[in-house]
This record gives C-alpha cells, sequence and structure tokens, in this order.
C-alpha cells in the first residue's frame, strides 16, 4: 500500500477504515538464506537494504520482543555526522546522505529534521580539537561550521553567556545533522522490508546457535529451530548475551544510558545543543517536549533504568547551559542498554565462526548510524567483503592496535 | 544506588568511581611466552554477563579503597563487597 | 464573577478570601481550594484546549494525574507552562492562563483541526508530507511544532533557587490516606524513624474527600487526630507537597517537596527541594486513580470523574454543576450521588451499565439500569446528555466512574510488572516489586476504607519487624467496608461518535481501533503510534482503557494484551529542581591558586582550567590586546626571568620501602635507580599502551618520592596508581596521598631565574649550579626559615626552578618574588605565555597527550621500557601501533612567515587533493613565538621525522583557508638544550 | 642575604559567622598531619601512635582525642589524619618526631581547610549537602566520615552534640564555605 496524501484523503472520508497492516505476522520458515537476529533499528535496515540493494528475498528478521523495542525505541534522536577519525567520519557521512533521501525512499515519513547540531566548546583546547573535527569532516565531504560567541549570542540568546561557570567560547555546527521521528525509522524499513518479501517475526526469542565445525548453520529459537546459510546478529546491548550462546567473548560492555523528556513546550529550541563542558545535550521534538541526556550512568547494567545521580548530573549540566529551562519539567526517563566498545567506534564483521556476522558496539550512537549500518551490514553479508566506509569497524582491530578512539580514554567502555 | 562498604558501611554509589570487571586484577605476566595475547585478552576481552558481575569500584569520595561489588546486571542486587586488595591477593598477587 | 457553585462544608476557611485571575479575569476563592475547585467555584467551566484538536475542555480530575486543565501560572520570568490547576493551591494574586490556543481560549482558531479529524487520525502524518522533500522542513515541520506544544517558557533564566537535599530513615511511607496514616502510626510507635510524605497539601488523602466515618469520627477528622500525634512524634518526619516521584536502587526514593509554591513570591528561599530519600524499607500506600469510560463526545467541560466531583463537594464545598447525573459501571459512583445529593445539588440520574438493584437511597435520583451515555451535547460546556435508549438528560455536569486503578507506578520503577485482578478490574502490583517495598491499600487493591486501614497498619508492621523493631500498639480504628462492586466496562459500543481515552493527546477509541488494524498490536507499538500515555498526565486515566479496547480487538485478555509499566518520575519534576544549586557560577566549584588574590591585584585575566582558575595573563596599561600581554612576558622570561603559579600541577606523595619499584612499573621509563635528590621526566601509559600522562618525579629520601601530574589527569592518575597499588601489587609497600592543594609551587624561569632565587632562598642552602644541578630537588628554607621545595626543572625551555611553599605563604610568596625579583625585571607570566613557551621548546602538552597517542607517535617511542614490569609495555608493541608511516610529532612554520598557522588544520602532501584519504595528519598546537618573530605549530604527520623540510599543505577548510607549512623540529628554541643546565 | 619574610594567610582565617542560629567559625592554627601505616608494621604503628598518643588509633570511620588534644582520625585500614593546634609550618616534623619512623608521614595541613558548624540548627543545614546519616543514633559524636558535598570532597566528624568538624580541599575553600553558608540561609 502506498502512502500519499491522497490515500489519507479517500481512508478519512471512509471511515480510516481500509488500512492494512504494516507489517506481516508470518510463521517462521524452517529455512532461510539469511537469518537477522535482532528486530531493531539495524536489523530491519539490514533486511531492507538486502533486498532492495542485493535483491536478497529469503530473509528472516528474529526479533524476541516487537519490532524497535530497542535502542531505536529509546533513544534522543540525533542524526549527524561529526566524526573526526578515518574510520568512522567516512560511513557517519555515508549515513546521514542515506537520511537525507531515506522517506522519499521507504515512502514512510519518519520526519527527518535537519534542524542543526551545535558543540558548544568552552576552552582553547577544546576548539582546536574541534576545528580538527571540523576540517576531518570537510575532508569526508561533510559540512561544518564554526561560531563566534557573538554569531551564537545572535542565534541562541538564552544560553548563558553573562554568569556561566564555564564561559562559551565557540561552537561548532553542523548544520545537516538534526533529528528524526525515531520509532518511524523502524516502522518504514520494517514495512518496506515486509513489502520485498522479508519475514518479520516477533516474539521469536533466539536460544541458540546451531554450530557444526565451527560453521553456523542455523539457529534455535523459541519458535523453534531455523536453518539458515546466514546469521546476522545486530543485537546491540544484547551483543554480549547473545554472543555468549556461541561461545565468543566481545570486546563490549553494556551498560545503561538514561535519556529524558520534558512536557510539550511551544518551539524554544531551533536544533540539537551539545554543552562542552557539562554532561547534556537538548533537543526539542516536534510534539514540544525537549528531549534530552548526557552521560551513561557508568556501571555495566542490562537493566533497562538509571539510577539517580546521573538524572541530577544532566540536569545540572541543562540549568548551567540555559536556565531558561528550570520551570520546564521532566516528564519521563528511559533506559537503553548500550553495546560499549573497547573504544567507542562499533563492528560490522564476520567472525571466527563461518557463516555468523556480527554488528554491534555502537555505545550511544547507533540511532544515526542506522541506515550505513544496514546497507554496510548488507553488504557484508551479501558480497562476504565490507563496504569500504566500514572497512576499520572489524572485530581485530584490538589485537592489531588499529583503534578508532574519537575520544581518546582507551579500553575503558564506561569513558567513551 | 548504595554500597555496603566493609569497612564504613553502606555508603551511596556517588562516592564511587566504576571501573570494570574485577577479572581486571588478573594482570597477565608480562613475560609469558604470550604475553601479546593474554593483554590483549585482558585488555580487551569481557565477560559481560547479564547477571552476576563482579566489579571493581573506588571509593573516590571515601577511604580511597578499591572494592570488588558483585551485582546482578540485571537488577541491580548486590550479594558482596570485599576490599579488592584482600580479593587481589586472594588471587595470588603480590608485588 | 461570583461564586456560584460554592455549597456547604469542605476544608476551606471561608473567613478568608483570596483573589486571583485566569486569563486576565479576576475571580475569589479562598485558602484551602485549589486553582481548579476556585474556577469550578466562579462557574469556569472551560478552561483549556486539547493537544491535537484543540477540542474545549474543562477540568476533568481533582488530583495530579488531571489530563485537561493546565495552566500558565504566574507572569514574566516566572511563568511556569503545564501546571496542572487541580493541584496548584490558591494563593492570594494568583495569575493563571490558559494555553494552547491561537486568539483566545472560547475562540481557538486552531479548533479547525477538529473538523479535519478523519484526516488526521493515528499516525497519519507517517504517511504524508513527504513531497515535496524540502517541504519538510520548511512548511510542513514548523506548521506542526507551532501547532503542537501546550505551553511556553518565558525563555528568561528562572529566577527561583532550589535545593537539595538528603533523608534517612527505617521506613517510608508513600502516601498519607487511610493506608499511609494507619502505617506511619504503627510504625511510629515502635520508635523506627519514619517519613510520611504525600503530594498533597493536606495529608489525608480520600479522607478528606469523602464523608466516610472512621473510629466514630469523620474520616478527616480521625486523620487530622492521627497527624497530631504523628507530628509530635520525635522519629516521625511528616511531608506533605512532597511527592515521590521515583524508586531507585537499594531504598533511595527521589522526592520532590514544594516549598514555596503556594505562596504568591518564594521571598528568595528555596521554591523547591529535590530530596533523596534513603530507607530500609517503603511503604507504598499511594492509593488509586479513578478511570473514565469511553463514550462519544465524552471529553465535553463538565464530564468529569464521579471521585473527584465528590472532592470537589466534600473537600471543597463546590459543586461542579447544578444538574450532576453520574454515570457508572460500580458501586462507588453511586456514593458521589448520595453526597452531592446531601449537599443539595440536584441529581436527576444515576445511569449504571449494570442491571443491578440500587446500591444506596439517592433522593431524586433516577436510577437508570443497563444503559450506557452514547454522546453529549455542549461543545464549551455540556448541556446533556444522550443514552443508549436515545433519551437525553440536561445536565451541566456528569460523573463518570470506571472503576479505580490502584497507583502501582513506583511499583514498575525497577521494571517490575503488575498483574490483573478480575475481582476489581484492574492491575494491582506484582511479585517483582524493588526490594524493601510493600504496597498498601488501595495501591495494593484494598479497595475498602477498612481493608485500606487494616492493610496499612499489618504492612508497616511487618516491614519494621522486619529490621527488628517491636510493633508497637496500634489499634485499628473502626470503619466500614463500603461496597465496591465494579464489572469491567470500559467504553459504550453503541456510541458511533468518536470516544476520547486520552484526553490531552486527543487519542479516541477509533484510533485505538485503527492502531490495531494496521498492526500496531503490542502495548508499546499502540502508545507510540497512537501517542496514547505521552501526555504530561502520561496517560494516568487513560491507559488501562485504551488496553481493554485493544484485548477486545485482539480477542485476548487484557493481561495477555500486556501491561503498561511505568517509569519515574511518577509525576513531572522541574529540571531546576533536579538541578538544584548546580547552575550559574554554582556549577562547580572554584579551585584558586594560592597567588589569585595577587594575580587579581595585578591585571591577571583568569582563564577556567578543569575547576581552576589560572592567570591567563597579565595585562599592562597600554597594552592592546592579549597578543601584546602574552608577548611580552615570554620575551622578558626568555630575557632575564618571569614566574609563573604552577600549583596546580598534581602533586602525590609517594612513600614506603617499595615506592621506588612501584613508580618503576607506573612510569613506562625507568624510576627504581632515580638518586636521592634528583627529578627525573616519567611518562605514563595507560594500559593499552597509549601515552597517558607525564609530569616529574623527585625522590626526597630513599622511601619518599613527590610525583607530580599534568593538572587535568591529578585525580585521574591518582586514582590509577591506587589501582595499581590495591589491586595490581597488594603486597608493595608503598602509600599515597595527594598534596596538591597545600603547596604553592612556582616556576621561576629565565637566565636570571638561580639569581633571583638566591635572594630568596636562605643561605646555608647551596643552590649553585655545581651544588644543585639541573634535575635537582631538595628541601630548602626561604625567607629566613620558610619551609620549601626547591626542583630544578624547566618546561619552557630556560633556566628554571620550581619552588614550592605551604599554601598559606602562596600569596606572599609570589609578592616576596617580585619584589626580589625587580632588579631584574621580574615578569609574572601566565598560561598563555607558559603555553607559548612549551611550544617553542616542543614539549608535549594536553593537545598533544590526548589519549590517541603513542609514544612513538611522540617521538618517546624509546622511553618505553621493554625490560621490566609496567603498565602498558606489552599492549604498546601491537603491530600498528608501531607503523612506520604512523604519524609523529614534529614542529611546523608557515613558509609565508607572516602568515600564522591554524590548530586543528590537517596536512595534505603537495599535489595530492585535500580529501580524507590523503589525509597526513594534524596541527595540535600552534603560538606565535615572539622569540622567532613568527608562528609556530606542533603537529603530527605521517613519518614526520623523515620528512623535515618537507613543504605540506596545512588545510583548514572550516575557515577556508590552507597555507604552504614547512616540517621541522619541534625544538624551536635551544635544540640542544643547554640553557636549562647553564 | 634574603631579609624577606613570609606572612600567612590561611584561605578561610577569621570566618566566624552566625545564620539560623547555627554558628560557623574557622578554627585557628589547626594542623594536619597524615600517618600511613607501613605494610606489615602495622601493629608497630599502631603501638608508636598508642604509646605517644595515649589512646588507640580509633577504627575506620571514627576519630578519638588524645590526651594532648590531638584528634586522631582513622580515614582507611593503613592510613590516619591527626589533627591539632599548631601554628607553624612544621607539623609534619613534629608528629613525624614524635612517632620515629613507625609511620609515613605526609603534612595536609595546606591541603585543608576547616569549618566548625554548631547549633541546634546544624543538622537541618547539613541535610542540604551531606549525603551521609547524620541522625545522632547513626552518627555519633566522634565518628567521622569522608564524602562528597556539592561537588567537593569533604571529611565531617562529629566533635559534640551539635557541633560538627567539616574539611575540604584549601583550593576550592571559597566555595565549600558558600555551600555551608547557602545551607544556613536556605534553612534560616
Amino acid at each position: 500500500m502506498r502512502y500519499s496524501a491522497l490515500k489519507i484523503l479517500r481512508e478519512g472520508l471512509t471511515g480510516n477504515k481500509g488500512w492494512k497492516p504494516v507489517w506481516r505476522e508470518p510463521d517462521p520458515k524452517p529455512d532461510y538464506d539469511i537469518v537477522i537476529i535482532g528486530g531493531g533499528g539495524h536489523g530491519l535496515a539490514t533486511a531492507y537494504y538486502l533486498a532492495r540493494e542485493f535483491g536478497m528475498r529469503n530473509i528472516a528478521v528474529l526479533e524476541k520482543g516487537w519490532i524497535g523495542s530497542g535502542n531505536i525505541g529509546r533513544n534522543t534522536t540525533i542524526i549527524r555526522s561529526n566524526y573526526m577519525l578515518p574510520g568512522n567520519e567516512p560511513f557517519y557521512e555515508m549515513s546521514l546522505k542515506l537520511w537525507e533521501g531515506l522517506e522519499q525512499d521507504f515512502n514512510y515519513n519518519a520526519m527527518v529534521s535537519q534542524r542543526s547540531i551545535l558543540n558548544l566548546f568552552h576552552t582553547d583546547a577544546q576548539r582546536d580539537a574541534f576545528v580538527r573535527r571540523a576540517n576531518a569532516m570537510f575532508l569526508a565531504g561533510a559540512d561544518a561550521e564554526l561560531a563566534t560567541t557573538e554569531q551564537l549570542r545572535a542565534e541562541l540568546p538564552f544560553l548563558d553567556y553573562e554568569n556561566a561557570r564555564f564561559p562559551i567560547k565557540g561552537g561548532l555546527f553542523q548544520r545537516r545533522g538534526g533529528t528524526v521521528r525515531h520509532d518511524a525509522v523502524a516502522w518504514g524499513y520494517a514495512r518496506g522490508a515486509d513489502e520485498r518479501g522479508v519475514d518479520i517475526i516477533q516474539n521469536c526469542e533466539v536460544t541458540g546457535f546451531d554450530i557444526e565445525n565451527a560453521k553456523c548453520r542455523g539457529v534455535q529459537t523459541s519458535r523453534g529451530a531455523i536453518r539458515a546459510r546466514k546469521v546476522a546478529v545486530c543485537v546491540a546491548g544484547s551483543s554480549g548475551r547473545v554472543m555468549a550462546l556461541a561461545g565468543m567473548r566481545l570486546p563490549i560492555e553494556s551498560h545503561v544510558l538514561q535519556a529524558f523528556v520534558t512536557e510539550g513546550l511551544k518551539p524554544v529550541l531551533p536544533g540539537v545543543i551539545t554543552f562542552g563542558a557539562g554532561h547534556f545535550y537538548v533537543s526539542q521534538s516536534d510534539k514540544g517536549g525537549l528531549v534530552f541526556g548526557g552521560d551513561i550512568d557508568g556501571y555495566n547494567s542490562y537493566a533497562q533504568r538509571g539510577n539517580l545521580p546521573v538524572v541530577e548530573d544532566v540536569a545540572e549540566g541543562g540549568m548551567a547551559i540555559m536556565p531558561m529551562i528550570g520551570r520546564a519539567r521532566l516528564l519521563r526517563s528511559w533506559g537503553g542498554i548500550m553495546d560499549m566498545s573497547m573504544d567507542g567506534s562499533p563492528f560490522i564483521d564476520k567472525t571466527d565462526i563461518d557463516g555468523l556476522y556480527f554488528n554491534g558496539g555502537w555505545c550511544y550512537g547507533g540511532f544515526k548510524a542506522t541506515p550505513a549500518s544496514g546497507l554496510c551490514y548488507a553488504h557484508l553479508l551479501a558480497r562476504d567483503t565490507p563496504h569500504p566506509v566500514a572497512r576499520q569497524m572489524r572485530l581485530d582491530r584490538f589485537k592489531r592496535g588499529n583503534l578508532i578512539d574519537e575520544k581518546g580514554q582507551g579500553n575503558q567502555p564506561n569513558l567513551h | 544506588m548504595i554500597i555496603n562498604h566493609p569497612l564504613l558501611g553502606p555508603r551511596d554509589a556517588a562516592e564511587f568511581v566504576y571501573l570494570g570487571d574485577a577479572a581486571l586484577i588478573e594482570r597477565p605476566d608480562w613475560q609469558a611466552r604470550d604475553a601479546a595475547e593474554a593483554f590483549y585478552e585482558y585488555g580487551y576481552l569481557r565477560d559481560n554477563p547479564a547477571g552476576k558481575h563482579a566489579e571493581l569500584w573506588y571509593h573516590e569520595q571515601g577511604d580511597r579503597s578499591w572494592l570488588v561489588v558483585t551485582r546482578d546486571t540485571t537488577t541491580h542486587e548486590i550479594t558482596s563487597v570485599e576490599m579488592a586488595r584482600d580479593v587481589a591477593r586472594a588471587k595470588g598477587r603480590s608485588k | 464573577m461570583s461564586q456560584i457553585n460554592r455549597i456547604s462544608g469542605g476544608q476551606i476557611d471561608r473567613a478568608q478570601e483570596v483573589k486571583f485571575t485566569f486569563n486576565g479575569k479576576w475571580m475569589r476563592g479562598h485558602p484551602g481550594d485549589t486553582l481548579a475547585s476556585a474556577l469550578l467555584a466562579n462557574g469556569q467551566r472551560l478552561v483549556g484546549r486539547s493537544f491535537k484538536y484543540h477540542r474545549p475542555r474543562g477540568i476533568f480530575t481533582a488530583g495530579s494525574e488531571e489530563p485537561n486543565a493546565l495552566v500558565e501560572l504566574r507572569k514574566g520570568a516566572h511563568q511556569e507552562p503545564n501546571t496542572r490547576a487541580t493541584v496548584t493551591e490558591l494563593f492570594d494574586g494568583l495569575h493563571a492562563n490558559s494555553q494552547n490556543h491561537r486568539g483566545s481560549l472560547e475562540h481557538d482558531l486552531m479548533a479547525v483541526t477538529d473538523f479535519l479529524s478523519p484526516f488526521l487520525s493515528a499516525g497519519f502524518y507517517y504517511k504524508t508530507f513527504m513531497w515535496p522533500r524540502a517541504f519538510w522542513e520548511k512548511l510542513y515541520e514548523p506548521i506542526i511544532r507551532k501547532s503542537a506544544g501546550l505551553g511556553r517558557l518565558s525563555m528568561q533564566e528562572d529566577p527561583d533557587i532550589y535545593d537539595k537535599g538528603y533523608l534517612h530513615c527505617d521506613l517510608l511511607v508513600i502516601g498519607a490516606g487511610p493506608a499511609g496514616l494507619m502505617a506511619a502510626l504503627a510504625a511510629g510507635r515502635s520508635g523506627a524513624r519514619v517519613i510520611l510524605a504525600d503530594e498533597d497539601f493536606t495529608l489525608g488523602g480520600r479522607l478528606n474527600s469523602e464523608t466516610l466515618e472512621v473510629g466514630g469520627m469523620p474520616g478527616a477528622r480521625w486523620a487530622k487526630e492521627a497527624l497530631v500525634e504523628l507530628a509530635a512524634m520525635g522519629n516521625v518526619r511528616l511531608m506533605a507537597r512532597t511527592t515521590v516521584y521515583g524508586a531507585y536502587d537499594h531504598g533511595v526514593y527521589g522526592a520532590l517537596e514544594r516549598c514555596t509554591d503556594h505562596l504568591a513570591t518564594s521571598g528568595g528561599k528555596p521554591r523547591q527541594i529535590l530530596w533523596r530519600v534513603t530507607s530500609k524499607r517503603a511503604v507504598l500506600a499511594a492509593g488509586a486513580t479513578e478511570r473514565p469510560i469511553a463514550f462519544g463526545n465524552n471529553d465535553r467541560p463538565g464530564v468529569m470523574l464521579a471521585g473527584s466531583v465528590r472532592s470537589y463537594a466534600n473537600r471543597y464545598g463546590v459543586t461542579p454543576g447544578q444538574q450532576v447525573a453520574v454515570f457508572t459501571n460500580n458501586d462507588d459512583g453511586w456514593r458521589t450521588a448520595a453526597d452531592l445529593v446531601a449537599k443539595g445539588v440536584h441529581v436527576p440520574a444515576i445511569i449504571d451499565v449494570r442491571d443491578a438493584p440500587a446500591v444506596c437511597d439517592v433522593p431524586g435520583a433516577r436510577h437508570i439500569r443497563n444503559a450506557g451515555v452514547v454522546d453529549t451535547v455542549g461543545r464549551k460546556g455540556l448541556k446533556s446528555v444522550t443514552l443508549t435508549d436515545g433519551q437525553m438528560i440536561p445536565v451541566d455536569c456528569l460523573a463518570v466512574s470506571g472503576g479505580w486503578n490502584p497507583n502501582v507506578h513506583l511499583t514498575c520503577h525497577q521494571r517490575g510488572r503488575p498483574t490483573w485482578r478480575d475481582d476489581i478490574s484492574a492491575f494491582v502490583p506484582g511479585r517483582d516489586l524493588p526490594p524493601g517495598m510493600a504496597v498498601a491499600g488501595a495501591a495494593n487493591g484494598a479497595m475498602t476504607l477498612a481493608a485500606a486501614l487494616a492493610e496499612g497498619r499489618a504492612v508497616a508492621n511487618a516491614q519494621i519487624e522486619a529490621l527488628g523493631f517491636k510493633p508497637g500498639k496500634a489499634d485499628l480504628p473502626r470503619a466500614e467496608d463500603e461496597p465496591r462492586d465494579c464489572v469491567p466496562y470500559w467504553h459504550v459500543r453503541e456510541s458511533t461518535k468518536r470516544g476520547w481515552l486520552d484526553l490531552q493527546n486527543d487519542v479516541t477509541v477509533k484510533d485505538v481501533k485503527q492502531s490495531h488494524r494496521e498492526g500496531f498490536r503490542s502495548v508499546e507499538h499502540l502508545k507510540r503510534y497512537t501517542t496514547l500515555g505521552m501526555a504530561t498526565d502520561q496517560g494516568k486515566t487513560a491507559n488501562i482503557p485504551a488496553l481493554a479496547i485493544m484485548a477486545e480487538c485482539t480477542g485476548k485478555t487484557i493481561p495477555e494484551t500486556g501491561t503498561t509499566i511505568f517509569r519515574p518520575p511518577y509525576t513531572p519534576v522541574p529540571i531546576g529542581a533536579l538541578g538544584g544549586r548546580s547552575r550559574g557560577r554554582d556549577f562547580r566549584p572554584y579551585r584558586l591558586t594560592p597567588s589569585h588574590v595577587w594575580a587579581k591585584n595585578n591585571g591577571a585575566t583568569f582563564v577556567e582550567v578543569g575547576n581552576w582558575l589560572r592567570a591567563q595573563w597579565f595585562a599592562r596599561p597600554g597594552e592592546k590586546g592579549w597578543r601584546d600581554s602574552v608577548d611580552r612576558e615570554v620575551l622578558a622570561t626568555r630575557k632575564s626571568v618571569g614566574i609563573c603559579d604552577v600549583t596546580t600541577l598534581g602533586k602525590i606523595d609517594v612513600q614506603g620501602r617499595d615506592a621506588a619499584a612501584f613508580l618503576n612499573k607506573v612510569y613506562a621509563n625507568g624510576f627504581a635507580k632515580l638518586a636521592v635528590g634528583r627529578v627525573r621526566y616519567g611518562l605514563m601509559l595507560r594500559e593499552d599502551g597509549i601515552a597517558y600522562d607525564d609530569g616529574t618525579t623527585a625522590r626526597m629520601s630513599e622511601n619518599h618520592f613527590v610525583m607530580t601530574t599534568t593538572t587535568a589527569n591529578a585525580v585521574l592518575v591518582f586514582r590509577r596508581l591506587e589501582f595499581a597499588r590495591q589491586c595490581l601489587w597488594p603486597d608493595m609497600d608503598v602509600h599515597l596521598i595527594s598534596t596538591t592543594d597545600g603547596w604553592a609551587q612556582f616556576a621561576v624561569a629565565g637566565p636570571n631565574a638561580r639569581n633571583l632565587l638566591r635572594k630568596v632562598v636562605d643561605a646555608a642552602h647551596d643552590i649553585s649550579n655545581e651544588a644543585f644541578p639541573f634535575m635537582a630537588c631538595g628541601e630548602v628554607t626561604v625567607c629566613n626559615g620558610t619551609p620549601a621545595r626547591l626542583f630544578r626543572i624547566s618546561f619552557s625551555g630556560e633556566l628554571a626552578y620550581e619552588v614550592a611553599v605551604p599554601a598559606r605563604y602562596g600569596n606572599a610568596m609570589m609578592d616576596v618574588l617580585m619584589q626580589a625579583g625587580q632588579e631584574f625585571d621580574a615578569t609574572p607570566y601566565g598560561t598563555e605565555a607558559l603555553g607559548v613557551m612549551r611550544i617553542e621548546k616542543g614539549h608535549a602538552a594536553g593537545n598533544e597527550l590526548n589519549g590517541q597517542t603513542t609514544a612513538h607517535n611522540l617521538g618517546m617511542g624509546r622511553m618505553v621500557s621493554q625490560t621490566k614490569e609496567c603498565i602498558g609495555n606489552v599492549l604498546s608493541q601491537r603491530p600498528e601501533m608501531l607503523r612506520e608511516d604512523a604519524v609523529k610529532l614534529v614542529g611546523f612554520r608557515p613558509v609565508d612567515r607572516d602568515r600564522g598557522l591554524i590548530a586543528g588544520s590537517h596536512f595534505i602532501t603537495k599535489g595530492d587533493a585535500a580529501s580524507m584519504d590523503n589525509d597526513q595528519g594534524w596541527m595540535s598546537s600552534v603560538a606565535y613565538s615572539p622569540s622567532l618573530g613568527h608562528s609556530v605549530g606542533l603537529g603530527f604527520i605521517k613519518n614526520g621525522d623523515t620528512r623535515m623540510g618537507e613543504i605540506v599543505r596545512a588545510v583548514s577548510p572550516v575557515h577556508g583557508t590552507e597555507m604552504e607549512v614547512e616540517i621541522v623540529s619541534a625544538h624551536f628554541i635551544d635544540p640542544a638544550g643547554e640553557r636549562p643546565r647553564a | 642575604m634574603p631579609d624577606y619574610s613570609l606572612t600567612p594567610a590561611a584561605p578561610l582565617a577569621g570566618t566566624d559567622i552566625t545564620i539560623a542560629d547555627t554558628r560557623l567559625v574557622a578554627p585557628a592554627d589547626l594542623a594536619v598531619v597524615s600517618v600511613a601505616l607501613p605494610l606489615g608494621a602495622e601493629n608497630a604503628a599502631e603501638a608508636a601512635i598508642k604509646a605517644v598518643y595515649g589512646v588507640a588509633l580509633p577504627e575506620v570511620g571514627k576519630s578519638r582525642l588524645a590526651k594532648d588534644g590531638a584528634r586522631l582520625v582513622r580515614l582507611g585500614s593503613d592510613f590516619a589524619f591527626v589533627i591539632f593546634t599548631h601554628p607553624t609550618p612544621d607539623a609534619e616534623r613534629v608528629v613525624a618526631g614524635r612517632l620515629k619512623g613507625a609511620v609515613y608521614t605526609t603534612d595536609q595541613t595546606d591541603v585543608w581547610v576547616a569549618l566548625d558548624l554548631s547549633g541546634a540548627n546544624a543538622r537541618r543545614a547539613l541535610e542540604r549537602i551531606c549525603p551521609i546519616d547524620l541522625h545522632p543514633d547513626a552518627f555519633g559524636i566522634g565518628d567521622s566520615a569522608r564524602t562528597v558535598m556539592e561537588h567537593l570532597g569533604t571529611l565531617i566528624i562529629r566533635t559534640g552534640d551539635n557541633t560538627y568538624r567539616l574539611m575540604s580541599g584549601s583550593s576550592s575553600a571559597g566555595s565549600f564555605r558558600h555551600a555551608i553558608e547557602t545551607s544556613l540561609s536556605n534553612i534560616a
């Protein structure tokens, strides 16, 4: 069913009774070419691009709960490509370009809104690092723009310029950055994949891998055994748990990241703002809520909830940078499980087990990566060679000493 | 969260700094033949269990002791708290 | 406007009158009123507009679950959007305005959306607005954003202050209704430390809204007496106006106390306090929330929850209407009718969906059995209701009761799942409660008064007994088990009009059905697709009926369909309160150097370095900009002598028999053989082999070292050293203690450094080049006997010392050094000059030691010993970290000496295109070198050490510039290193 | 030859204010020396301390007054503070001299600033910044705790019924006093 204004008009006049399910609810078949474990953003995008770009249709996406129930259903919706390192930046820039044409591509309005993202800096050293990053962005074909305090004052008069503990010395804009309606991304990819014949199977939990002679031949699930020529794991915060079923340890820890939204407010924030001297970033949703977050809680966690100190720390950062939000009320908080990798960068790679592939380690940055991750993973699955922009995202990079450490924090996941 | 410090009693987790898996105590022998591989695994691979996890917390805003806290990563239930120094010695670490 | 709906009774102070405005219109009420009760008293039925369709709305509830009556409270910078009128205490001079309308509240232009509603059903926006692409951001989205949102922020800084605090107790009782009061009494009498918190400004919960008796007296009076007793107990803390909003791990609860929100002004005191309550045990006695029944046009002003209507009548002495019908599926609805009639309000009909006899005698009311309401009339205020049999009943208020939902919210905050109870058609707390929590009363499904009181006592007693207290004597007061029969009934199926579920977000029964049709069938999909339960009330009245309708669609039971679990906060918490005092300049503490006062008095401009404030430069009259000052400071230092407060560097006292061996393990280079009285530069690696920190460590005596770290890493290095000491080498006798704040330390640098110090260091100490050579250290006295430490180390590249005195002498020491230095034109210098000199000298600092670079990159690869055990040496040898074409730290100068280098430029080999594939490295630090008269830079470039003299392009596309630069040695000044040894 | 002399200026010297019936005073000439117990020689070190000060080193989290008025505060299993009144900058030498090598000593006098808070509202004011349970049943006289208040590492010692000694880093002395003063004015 193609969505359009005309379709809405017709349905509206006939009582909205003609809408069809956005995806089918098939039972699992015994056999697939590719089984994707994880019906989150990345898994669904992978299925979509496998079908759309590589013509593969005999694919199942297995989801233990409801699709989109992982981090694509609980994030702060930011898209950007303001990375610095060659291992990352071309990948994220490709992702941003995919976002830019996504809705027309899958005929679903995910409300991609390039309202800009701003990173504030407060010291000369931060400025120098941002200049380095901005230039790396240019070298990779992205956009970046430095703003002086005076420019910021004109554009964002509500920031605290007079009384700040850490005065604002400027900022780095990426005007093409912005936000996307996160749930709609999952639904749009699901719809697109389903239309092309992919089986999306909800409430189907993988309980084991069928590995014979170092080759993966399928999976055991709560809905029976399913054979597959290739099994693609794509489960973000559950990476450790799922890969343990295949006997693999990963360079990943699971941590909880909280995010928050306020009650709805008339428009106050034009884009995404990130406070460089505190732990706070914020944007405003189309519905009017201020969506904000900060640091991860910092301890290994599979519990989708956080604790108070981080809530307070984030609010302190918010009040320090924009004290006009004091009377806005925090309405809802949630916690997502982040697959924090050892250098803060992800993996899209084969494993040592033939036929078993791994996509994970996205830390708290997986949402913006969704289209590129799906496309690159599909590329790897279809062709067995890494997509050029993801060629450094290998599992063995730590053994080799090729780190992609944007923040320079080393092998301690909770610092990335 | 509240961590029941073996010497100081219950303290708010906000006084502590988290490091990670208590396996970080078990630093490999630098002279072993497989030292490179062992240090890679020590430095980078984690069990990351969904369940009981022995982990290192540092009482930075307190007595500066490192603790090994056994906590369930799905419920946050803490079942034991030990002085990391004692744990390290029990694992055979010395000088 | 007069209080036309005021009736007798209630807990308001009729002797006093308070004046307030709504949309600019003056009205009157009494102390004890909420804004909502006062608006109702004044006959103000229309109070707001809904989120999506801008439907006219009135007050729906009498509590924090209110979806409709949201106002912008107060004026100017104090304006507070989305404030629930139902929990806003009335005060004299209160100003409130309705929100979310264009034009007046009565004539909202945006109400046109209501007529377009067939085209704006659930999820319509996902299916359109995609063409042409650019129109989303330029046209559609701005329109949507402007019409969405609710209240407005003032855009001004919040003028109030907030505070936080920490409370501890044996038992936290959440909710001061009958169960909570009884729990607090039982625990309080046992001697346990008890906190009783309730969101309301009058404690007592539903007892204040009911006419039921407790202990032979009206419930409200019993509550007052219980509170008097509790208030007299030293071990009980009563906290009214305090919402326990979140249950966190290990018995920690978040609570928000509203201190001045009921006053016209906060008077300079904290408006609210965010309490962190650490409890050993907790009793959740949060009561229950009534739910509506969905039927056509059930969102009109005048359609209200029956229990709330009862609250207004009994507690506030207000009737929401003159002709009030009741529509119910349960016995409780009947009490509203009975109480209203007792107060003289006319109740024309009780419409009961059940085919059951009258629950009680309600004079004047028709009992209409087995019937429902299908539609209503009265766009801006209810005029009549139409029943399933077609009859129309003129009313101006309809009190609806669909049963009560236990307030299980806090039981879910640690992912607990409620369970369904058929007998009350509601979810009750499951077994997986937050550890330490027990639930009592209506929150636990004990839906009658007598049961709530009994359970409150029993649960509290069990809780404190588990803590070792002997339950005190708390007799149960006599109370009745009022009739509570309730049948599941969620919406009137006969109704063909839109029936609202989520009043604020405009989610109707039809939307739920459409959601089902399109495959959004799990509860979470339903919520996300329709926005059900996402409004400011978090679906407190809407979620369960919607779930029931989804269950109908799927043919499953409600528990099979799913549960909604709740996350903090229970009710919204202002960000200001969560931020507490940490804002503005109080966001983080300031650390001041010992010579701060001197610096301030001598023209210093300060800069934030972590939490420190350091002197950045010292401007002198006539200097036109910072560069003038910095150039002068550099030249003066290199020419004669400069003085800089370097106290901020971390200092760690390392003592013990194994101190030397310990340092040998934590530094990559050797320390075991450092002689007493000598200092050595040390490079610390992370375990992953990346350069981490550097500094000098001095051996003061055999078992005593003084380590310095960078300013930024002082705390982190200390932490890692403790880790090494306790976890890696636990049997080493080594002890660490920070002395950073204890010593005021000054760099005295320049050719005249020794001459100056000779005037300050007491004569007993020989500081000649022979007696005290480069990299010497020792304890000395200065200025006639003040103990001091002297280190002959140099960051500037000049002949230099660092002299440290106890911090209390720091300011005086700076003064003395300047006085003594007068004859040498001694010049104070700040962090800028410090930075210029270190770049001129080629010393790496934070921009180079950025956590991404190895000793190999920094040109210090050979310092990393492979012949000893030390942190980081093994992993530093991984193949890709030792690549020959790795970036190396070198110096750069512009080919055109007049141009200024840009830190953050990337290097491109001449002739190559500027692209990421051709990226050769980056410029990390730059400065104008007054010594050389041109810009100098440090940077990392591939194979840098083998490319001396090569000209490359330094591009900075973000500035739109590029220039040619020459690769040179990083040691721009004194490459042979003779000066510091002079 | 130099004829300069240095005048000490401790950051909070002279503080003496009363808000909300509660007095905040900076004690004069307070010296702080840390003593670390050598590994394997802890008993000898404790014996030396007892011999010199007349009282045993207390348990972790407790403090004890010595006969000469010095307060011994055990901060961790292997280290403690000796806090005493001593105006000259040689406190470490004094303690080291008395303990004769049985412990490792470090002068901490200038690392810390101290404020004494006394009065009926002292506990109420501290409730706003101190995460430790200061209820008399939970925090007895002489009890001590190192914790964090308003982002500042702080050592708190209950010195009497309604009196507390608070110590924090000297470089952030101004913010430290500001935090306590704000607590007092917020409850006033």
